[in-house]
């Protein structure tokens, strides 16, 4: 499959930037083979998924607030079907990182990763949330949010204006469509390994909590 | 009086094809199976229908667009949501109570199914028809709120758990105003079965027939029966402000799906019942006397004129959805208890008295009369 | 007041404005609608002159730009997202002098706080109004701003109009999409 | 002021009177309570109100800066230092029993200096967890990650709370107190919760649906920005304060700007001075009418926040034409701002007051006369004006319990003496007149525009500064009017280009140190109601 064929509306494949990942992904899912009727199965599924992308607005600073504007009435997170936001993790699709995630903030990030439903899709949205931005040397600060978590699509700002937001959605529809229901899973980027070793001891730190047990 | 466009035609023949070509046995069996499929299909159809169309009003009262990238307005937006819902991993979560936890959902979409099943779509377009329709509808759609105190306490969830138990408290509350609201008309027209309750109102529907105590009994059924299906300005049990999703926070997949549709459709069937027992169900505007007229009437279809009415209720009621906000949980039973059970107490009794003296529309003026 | 009437005139001027309420929202229903559809509007959108998105160099025809490689942007910078690398060359008159290696500017990192743009003594870098942004991969956030081959422009001729910088409160001709995107593909850091 | 020297004297004959920018009384930690004691009880001009409590690592020695105000006349500032040299243990005295302001305020301390306070009843860390190494802002805090390793494994929420009492016989106790009951119903509002506006933690014990006890949970967003302003220089540190309180953010930076060009004495051009004040007074407007919408999403009307949000993309487009940010301005710098204002400014700032004078009137029509709003509103979460100045609740929330504590009235800065405009006060101290405050507030912020926008000077924005900023050596306060109340920022220089200590005082932490006590008895759903009207911004409290 060829990244051109990623159709999305009112916006030709050609204008989107970083065109090149996504082809290396779709290479890498197409690494397996799958044949045709389990391929349009899977558009049509892909087609569900990309278009009712449910966020859960884990919104701790500024950005959270360009969220909530990108939901209202100027800007209108609804034409894409995105404006159910659920607040429960368990019901979301998406999880829109939107802030500073901090040492305190860590293992709550995660918790409520874990809580969401596969398939499930992570935005990190501003400067903090990709690598900590104007707090990048502070000794409280992550720097960044796939220290933790996946991230899918990276959406830089401090904060993104919400058409920027918008464009980042579009990009992680975009990635949705690649994916395969049928024959192979999508791929689950490894964390990163920072947080899985302990710096003290070089351990694996092993996370406990209640859902994982 | 001639209705082209009517299905009860095409359901008798099919009725008589069954009867004539297989034993009774059998023939009640398809006919019970086909009866299934069709209202479990209205029913899926009728709640994709319904999200999208309040999506879209809410987005127009909020000056917004709403969906509008699928299809064209985005009229199909409701079906990716559906093969989303379908395909969406359910979380099985460790410390909930097993079996009411999975059980829950399914008392929540029975109950609005089996409701669903009495109302009369059109002429005979009606699943079951008792005697005692009207306690049918108020027996059923209160299995509902079991599978809602389920849902909160099985969850092992302090919110759940807190909607499920405000969700009690309302639902039995505002039962009574319901109920006493039904019963205003059972009064008014005489029969508790709801094809009769429809036949009676040919001329003059219930809210007109029964004046001022009906008018009461119609607002204070569409307040009660919003409040009874959580929807706003009531939805106390999954306000979101302060319980995340109340009593569903837990569920994830299709049976948070259950829970969805049941939502909305509990919303279409409060709009339907009120139209049955309140504006005349799927009967058009008729007048005595004016043959030509009717006729034109009947030409449309009895169903269309069912949706109408159902339609403009359930516009009126996002519309005070979203133009209000949320009572608390203390307002809330002070409405019931101080307001509309009192008011419906009084209510029912000058209804008996205008029913005993004959003051209703039909029993003053013959022309109302059927 | 009798609390009779006190019960029902409570009922009322409830009542009444609740009809208040219902009337704004049924005004709202029939007014137009004041949503910006991005992205069937890109063409007509417009971005404001001054939104700063992303960091760029211009550079002019002959792949010059006014870049010193003084490393004023990067030690102002508060968080360490310019990093300038610049070799030592020898010019034909013997003196050592410092070019630009790579001027690297980290998109996922910028605070946009502008003062990069307004301390660079040359008038080297600006902000654009592109705020497409989104990847999929953190690496291609890093961008080098120089182009490959490119050179310092030797004297102050041939100027590109010189975009808002701050201060000057000049308005600018907002950077020309195909330069934009030829920047994106250069900017490739591993 | 000479009678203030007399009290101070009186009550404690060793302290050491000096007149810096602010009358500054240094003594030593057993007679600050006196002292204070002596200030707040005070007749003629108590000083009952605590603007900011500040830790100080002196590298000799450690200690605190109080700064005090009167409620009776805020223009009265009185500034005390207290330190001790003992690093090891440091222990100074608490004056929670006069301002219940300190209590969030020495635990913050602890948590950032190590000094733990005696007789403050609960003594644990405020914004960092239990286990963290070191103390961030001492000056030898080693910041090597791995002594606090990034970790994703849950932490336990102690409550036990450790506290150091004196007793009658003056001798230290330790001891360990219990926060809740054991059988206490607790529910977890927040950290990532619709309603608590960020990631605040309220820990929240329940009668059935009666709010029984809160226990405030901060720090899910603490970023450290007091120790990064150690490190960098002044130009760099505005951005920072930007972010703070994300929706003042102009406010936020003019303090800043203000208090930076006060101790370089550095004179603004008026041109700049204009801009600054319009845009705050815009930026005012934006902040309340997020409240607002925020506000009554808190209860349920979703369609009125995006009403609000709609009116507010207005004002942001106005900052997006003029200094191309939306949310964060960028625009004041030392010296003046950062951008002229575009040639279609003064036509857009004066097509929006006619708009939005007509949007309040829709919004009295839609929400505020609506009788299920009233009922949720009038009277619930009353604060009284006692509780507002000992909370030291500042801006619409304290002006709603009639405390007089507008800045812009009380110490004028920039323009706000030459405007004419109302001090909005009501005294009913409920989330109504909290609610009404600010909507009368949006209406005085446009009066102010309307006559600033039309005589804007011609000149410089910026006045001439030289690139490397140094602050002679000295302690510098500046307060603002933002918009959620007093913002104050205090640089403590010695004459580097990098501050020795910067300290932002924040008002949503008073207003979020309150909510145990107005939140008391009521219901839950109240409760997100009166965190509605209080309008806080978390990533202001942590900083």
């Amino acid at each position: 499959m060829d990244v051109n064929k990623v159709k999305i509306k009112a916006l030709p494949s050609d204008d989107f930037k970083d065109n090149e990942t996504l082809q290396a992904y779709i290479d890498e899912l197409n690494a397996t083979g799958t044949n045709v009727v389990v391929g349009k199965l899977d558009q049509m599924i892909n087609w569900g998924r990309a278009n009712s992308l449910w966020p859960l607005a884990f919104a701790t600073s500024c950005c959270g607030i360009e969220f909530m504007a990108a939901a209202a009435a100027h800007y209108d997170l609804a034409r894409f079907g995105m404006e159910v936001v659920r607040n429960s993790p368990r019901q979301a699709d998406l999880m829109v990182v939107a802030g500073t995630i901090v040492h305190k903030m860590g293992p709550l990030l995660r918790r409520v990763y874990d809580q969401m439903a596969e398939p499930k899709y992570v935005v990190a949205m501003g400067a903090c949330a990709i690598s900590g931005g104007p707090f990048v040397n502070s000794y409280h600060v992550i720097n960044g949010a796939d220290k933790i978590i996946p991230v899918d699509v990276y959406i830089p700002g401090c904060p993104p204006r919400p058409e920027s937001l918008f464009y980042g959605l579009l990009q992680l529809q975009r990635k949705v469509k690649v994916e395969k229901f049928f024959g192979n899973k999508r791929i689950v980027r490894p964390y990163n390994p920072d947080t899985l070793i302990n710096p003290k001891t070089g351990e694996t730190v092993k996370v406990e909590n209640e859902f994982n047990k | 009086m001639k209705q082209p466009l009517e299905l009860t035609g095409l359901i008798s023949n099919l009725h008589t094809f069954f009867r004539s070509n297989l034993t009774p046995f059998w023939a009640t069996v398809i006919e019970g199976a086909l009866v299934l499929i069709a209202v479990l299909a209205a029913y899926a159809i009728i709640a994709l229908a319904l999200i999208y169309i309040e999506r879209k009003i809410t987005a127009f009262f909020q000056s917004r667009l709403g969906p509008n990238r699928l299809g064209k307005y985005g009229w199909i937006q409701s079906v990716a949501d559906l093969i989303k819902i379908l395909i969406k991993e359910i979380i099985h979560i460790n410390k909930v109570d097993k079996v009411l936890f999975y059980a829950a959902p399914f008392f929540v979409i029975v109950s609005s199914v089996l409701t669903f099943g009495i109302i009369p779509f059109g002429q005979g377009l009606q699943a079951v028809d008792f005697n005692i329709g009207i306690v049918y509808i108020l027996a059923v759609s209160s299995i509902g709120i079991i599978g809602v105190l389920l849902a909160g306490w099985s969850s092992n969830n302090k919110y759940s758990m807190i909607g499920a138990m405000r969700s009690g408290a309302q639902f039995i509350s505002y039962e009574l105003s319901a109920g006493f609201a039904l019963m205003t008309v059972v009064v008014l027209s005489g029969t508790m079965q709801v094809s009769e309750i429809v036949e009676s109102q040919r001329y003059a529907w219930n809210v007109f027939n029964g004046h001022i105590p009906a008018m009461i009994a119609f607002v204070i059924y569409l307040i009660s029966g919003h409040a009874e299906t959580n929807r706003g300005p009531f939805d106390l049990p999954e306000a979101e402000g302060e319980l995340t999703a109340g009593y569903h926070t837990e569920y994830s997949g299709l049976q948070f799906g259950f829970f969805y549709l049941a939502e909305y459709l509990n919303m279409f069937i409060i709009a339907a019942i009120a139209t049955t027992v309140f504006l005349g169900g799927w009967m058009p505007i008729q007048v005595q006397g004016w043959d030509g007229f009717n006729q034109v009437m009947w030409y449309i279809p009895s169903y269309v004129w069912f949706f109408a009415k159902t339609g403009v209720l359930i516009f009126f009621s996002l519309w005070v959805r979203w133009s209000f906000p949320r009572l608390r949980i203390d307002l809330l039973l002070n409405l019931e208890w101080k307001y509309l059970l009192p008011i419906n107490l009084v209510n029912i009794i000058v209804m008996v008295v205008v029913v005993l003296l004959g003051w209703t529309l039909e029993d003053l003026f013959p022309i109302f009369r059927p | 007041m009798n609390p009779f009437f006190k019960y029902f005139s409570g009922i009322f001027t409830a009542l009444g404005s609740l009809i208040g309420g219902l009337r704004v929202t049924w005004r709202e229903l029939w007014r137009k609608k004041v949503t910006m559809q991005y992205p069937e509007n890109r063409d007509t959108l417009q971005i404001s002159d001054r939104w700063r998105s992303e960091l760029y160099m211009p550079h002019d025809e002959n792949n010059e730009h006014a870049c010193t490689a003084c490393g004023i942007c990067m030690i102002n910078c508060p968080n360490g997202t310019i990093t300038v690398t610049s070799n030592m060359v020898e010019n034909e008159e013997g003196r050592k002098k410092r070019v630009l290696d790579k001027h690297i500017w980290d998109y996922g990192m910028c605070t946009f706080c502008n003062i990069c743009v307004i301390t660079c003594p040359s008038d080297a870098i600006f902000f654009n109004n592109d705020f497409e942004g989104a990847m999929f991969d953190r690496s291609k956030l890093v961008h080098t701003l120089n182009k490959p081959g490119s050179k310092l422009r030797e004297k102050k001729k041939n100027l590109p109009p010189t975009p808002l910088k701050g201060e000057k409160g000049a308005t600018i001709s907002p950077p020309k999409k195909q330069e934009t995107q030829q920047g994106i593909d250069d900017k490739k850091v591993s | 002021m000479s009678n203030i020297q007399d009290i101070i004297l009186n009550a404690v004959p060793e302290a050491l009177i000096e007149e810096k920018q602010k009358l500054t009384v240094t003594v030593e930690p057993k007679q600050l309570h006196p002292l204070v004691k002596a200030l707040y009880e005070n007749k003629d001009l108590p000083f009952d109100y605590l603007i900011s409590l500040i830790g100080m690592d002196w590298e000799d020695k450690l200690g605190v800066i109080y700064l005090f105000s009167s409620s009776k006349d805020m223009s009265q500032e009185i500034a005390v230092i207290t330190a001790t040299e003992d690093r090891e243990n440091p222990l100074l005295y608490s004056i929670t029993d006069m301002y219940e302001a300190a209590h969030l305020n020495e635990r913050e301390v602890y948590a950032m200096l190590g000094i733990r306070f005696i007789n403050n009843p609960d003594m644990r860390r405020f914004l960092l967890d239990g286990d963290w190494n070191g103390y961030p802002l001492c000056k030898d805090y080693d910041a090597d990650p791995t002594l606090n390793p990034i970790t994703i494994a849950n932490k336990e929420i102690t409550d036990l709370a450790p506290r150091i009492m004196e007793d009658e016989n003056g001798n230290l106790v330790e001891s360990v107190a219990n926060i809740f009951d054991e059988d206490d119903y607790i529910i977890n509002i927040g950290p990532q919760h619709p309603s608590t506006h960020g990631v605040m933690h309220f820990r929240t014990a329940l009668n059935g649906e009666v709010v029984k006890k809160i226990d405030v949970n901060s720090g899910y967003i603490h970023r450290g920005i007091e120790k990064m302003c150690e490190t960098m220089t002044y130009p760099q540190i505005l951005h920072l304060t930007d972010r703070l309180d994300y929706l003042s953010a102009g406010m936020n930076r003019h303090a800043l700007c203000m208090c930076i060009e006060k101790a370089a004495e550095i004179e603004v051009p008026m041109r700049a001075e204009y801009i600054r004040v319009i845009m705050d007074e815009l930026n005012r407007i934006s902040s309340h009418l997020l409240a607002w919408a925020a506000h009554c999403n808190d209860l349920g009307a979703t369609t009125a926040f995006v009403y609000g949000v709609r009116e507010r993309e207005h004002v942001l487009d106005i900052f997006d034409k003029t200094c191309g940010g939306r949310l964060i301005i960028n625009q004041n710098v030392v010296g003046g701002v950062m951008f002229d204002i575009y040639p279609d400014f003064q036509k857009d700032v004066k097509a929006f007051i006619p708009y939005m004078r007509e949007k309040l009137v829709e919004y009295d029509d839609f929400f505020s006369h609506n009788p299920i709003a009233l009922n949720r509103m009038v009277n619930v979460g009353n604060m009284s004006r006692e509780d507002a100045i000992t909370y030291a609740v500042t801006g619409p929330a304290g002006r709603g319990s009639g405390f007089s504590c507008d800045v812009r009235i009380h110490k004028p800065y920039s323009l706000y003496e030459k405007v004419e405009f109302k001090e909005v006060i009501r005294t009913e101290g409920d989330s109504y007149a909290r609610y009404m405050n600010r909507l009368d507030e949006i209406e005085q912020s446009l009066h102010i525009i309307e006559q600033l926008i039309d005589d804007i000077p011609e000149g410089e924005i910026l006045a001439k500064v030289k690139p490397i900023i140094r602050l002679p050596e000295g302690q510098y306060y500046q307060s603002v009017e933002a918009g959620k109340g007093e913002f104050a920022v205090f640089i403590e220089s010695k004459g580097d280009k990098f501050p020795y200590r910067v300290k932002f005082r924040s008002p949503s932490l008073a207003a979020v140190s309150v909510m145990p006590l107005i939140c008391k008895d009521e219901l839950l759903t109240d409760f997100i109601g009166i965190g509605g009207s209080m309008d806080y911004v978390i990533p202001d409290i942590d900083r």
